[in-house]
């Protein structure tokens, strides 16, 4: 038995709830690798079970299963309606298939100011800040493992049509660093609000 | 899509939104072809825009104006842009590729979204509360209320943008024509004198279309110099005789 | 798979505690036959895991197994002794300064989401959680006898500047139910454990 894969999947259990893998790791007494390689083989071990495991960047969740959740759902008649604005589908399609992305990049992208779109999408938990190491004046979004469960996967390269996107995304970052103009520098409004 | 403008949902149609749309209406791709198509009706639009923060409405300023320059490149096509306006021209035509994109990626994600989601426990199994108050105290936890209170969003401050109105190409070469059908001949410098540089565009741009439909022709002696137009719908011109 | 000891495994983490086994069949439309069969299968797929299943002759729970039982236990007494946090008392000012106060609520005013800070500071016995008048699906949480004793105030009104900060509380969430951001309607749905 694998005692680390166990140990967080007791520890995931007791929590309820999404944790970081930080933290994870700091409980108990493990280096991040050792959680990651947990992590993976706690997802193989619930394979064809009623649970499993949603991972992000940063978080682990355990979560049920796709294929017994309608059966949970109408055991708990669980409201699940989470509406969402085109505007916030648009944030949450660029932070999944671009990557975790300031507001100044979001903005930029999108052609307007997205800071109370981006502000509700946190609130909600379906984004959460992280410190930038590129800019310590600007935070990071990065999809959450609640946004990745209510899109039914299990990470971010489960979206439908994630490598075709993600890498016609990432053409033009490329296409946009050899032009002249710097991309970090189109901050648009001066809004400062994150 | 005109008037489906509201700042107060996250339904807010930028600049980029607004272009792309008025493209895929006609079911066009992105190119100089097409912004130059889409380039009136855009000001149209710009020109009924309600009030919005001053940062907003400088963006589609912004947009506009680089709309005005692919416009007069398709009317005069010897025309030459300056290093700084073709990356300009370039790099809206890659933003807007790039917004096609994501809006693919967001119709994609809206058929996934919450249709089957994973599920979080109900509940949390119980666990025995054991009092660790840690730090804190009154002292922590009212500095955390102050530090709180700093960094709660400030209402949206809604400064009306003091933008001079965005001229619509039509109204302009309706003014020009009637001022060539009292004076038969004006100088471009005079018809502009105290326009600002976004107006000037617009004027320059009525007169090159009064040329293309045949109801005005321009002379300019030299390079730079000023520009001459004259009527010609009216037949003969009746002076110097 | 046994489809029934994973719908089984799904509807008992759910619950997060133990449910009758009439409950189980009812829930799932199973006879109470399959459904002692499908708990056998269940702690059988089980064995050498995190969690484990106890079957009483009437209920039926899953529980972190006892081989990582001290290490969970460690672990939450580590995160015990560590400290609170800038969120933690973020959200603790927000209970006594605000009042009694909803995840939504407090997750709106703090613009990132707060379930795993909550969690933590109910089981740090600082929060409790109690019945909501005004909406049964979300619970209010309101400081502990034991905070309120521990910081030696009767009341929150003793705290500094109590009237300033709950005062500018109130306009904040005043100017945001007026202005563009639905506040009522991100209130979800229970997507997250209380």
């Amino acid at each position: 038995m694998d005692d680390l894969s166990a140990k967080i999947e007791a520890l995931l259990f007791s929590e309820g709830g999404s944790l970081p893998k930080k933290k994870i790791a700091q409980l108990l007494d493990a280096q991040p690798a050792q959680v990651d390689e947990g992590l993976l083989k706690l997802r193989a071990r619930l394979e064809n079970g009623g649970l499993t495991l949603v991972v992000s960047d940063t978080e682990a969740a355990l979560v049920v299963a796709a294929p017994v959740a309608p059966a949970v759902q109408k055991a708990f008649e669980r409201e699940l309606g989470r509406e969402i604005g085109d505007a916030g589908l648009e944030v949450v399609a660029i932070i999944l298939y671009r990557g975790p992305s300031t507001r100044t990049q979001i903005d930029y992208i999108r052609g307007v100011n997205t800071s109370s779109t981006i502000r509700t999408l946190t609130s909600r938990g379906l984004l959460e800040r992280a410190a930038n190491p590129n800019d310590a004046r600007e935070y990071l979004y990065r999809p959450t493992v609640e946004l990745l469960s209510h899109l039914g996967i299990r990470d971010a390269h489960e979206l439908p049509e994630y490598a075709k996107i993600a890498s016609e995304l990432a053409a033009f970052e490329e296409s946009q660093k050899k032009s002249s103009e710097p991309f970090e520098n189109h901050a648009t409004t001066g809004d400062t609000t994150e | 899509m005109a008037g489906k403008f509201n700042i107060a949902t996250d339904a807010f149609q930028g600049p980029l939104e607004t272009l792309l749309n008025l493209i895929e209406e006609r079911r066009m791709s992105i190119s100089d072809i097409s912004l130059a198509d889409v380039a009136d009706a855009y000001l149209a639009y710009v020109e009924k825009l309600p009030g919005l923060p001053l940062g907003e409405t400088a963006q589609f300023i912004l947009v506009a104006s680089t709309l005005l320059l692919i416009k007069s490149r398709a009317l005069l096509p010897t025309m030459d842009l300056s290093e700084d306006e073709r990356d300009s021209v370039l790099e809206l035509e890659r933003r807007l590729a790039r917004l096609q994109i994501i809006r693919k990626a967001s119709r994609l994600l809206r058929k996934e979204w919450g249709r089957a989601p994973l599920l979080f426990p109900y509940r949390a199994p119980a666990r025995a509360a054991v009092f660790s108050p840690a730090e804190a105290a009154v002292r922590t936890i009212s500095e955390a209320a102050v530090r709180l209170m700093n960094v709660l969003p400030k209402p949206e401050a809604m400064m009306q943008a003091v933008v001079a109105p965005v001229l619509a190409l039509e109204d302009v070469i309706v003014r020009l024509k009637e001022r060539l059908s009292n004076a038969f001949k004006a100088r471009f410098s005079e018809l502009t004198k105290s326009k600002d540089r976004h107006e000037v565009i617009v004027y320059f741009l009525a007169m090159l279309e009064l040329v293309r439909s045949g109801s005005a022709s321009v002379t300019q002696e030299r390079l730079f110099e000023d520009i001459t137009i004259e009527n010609d719908s009216l037949g003969a011109p009746k002076y110097g005789t």
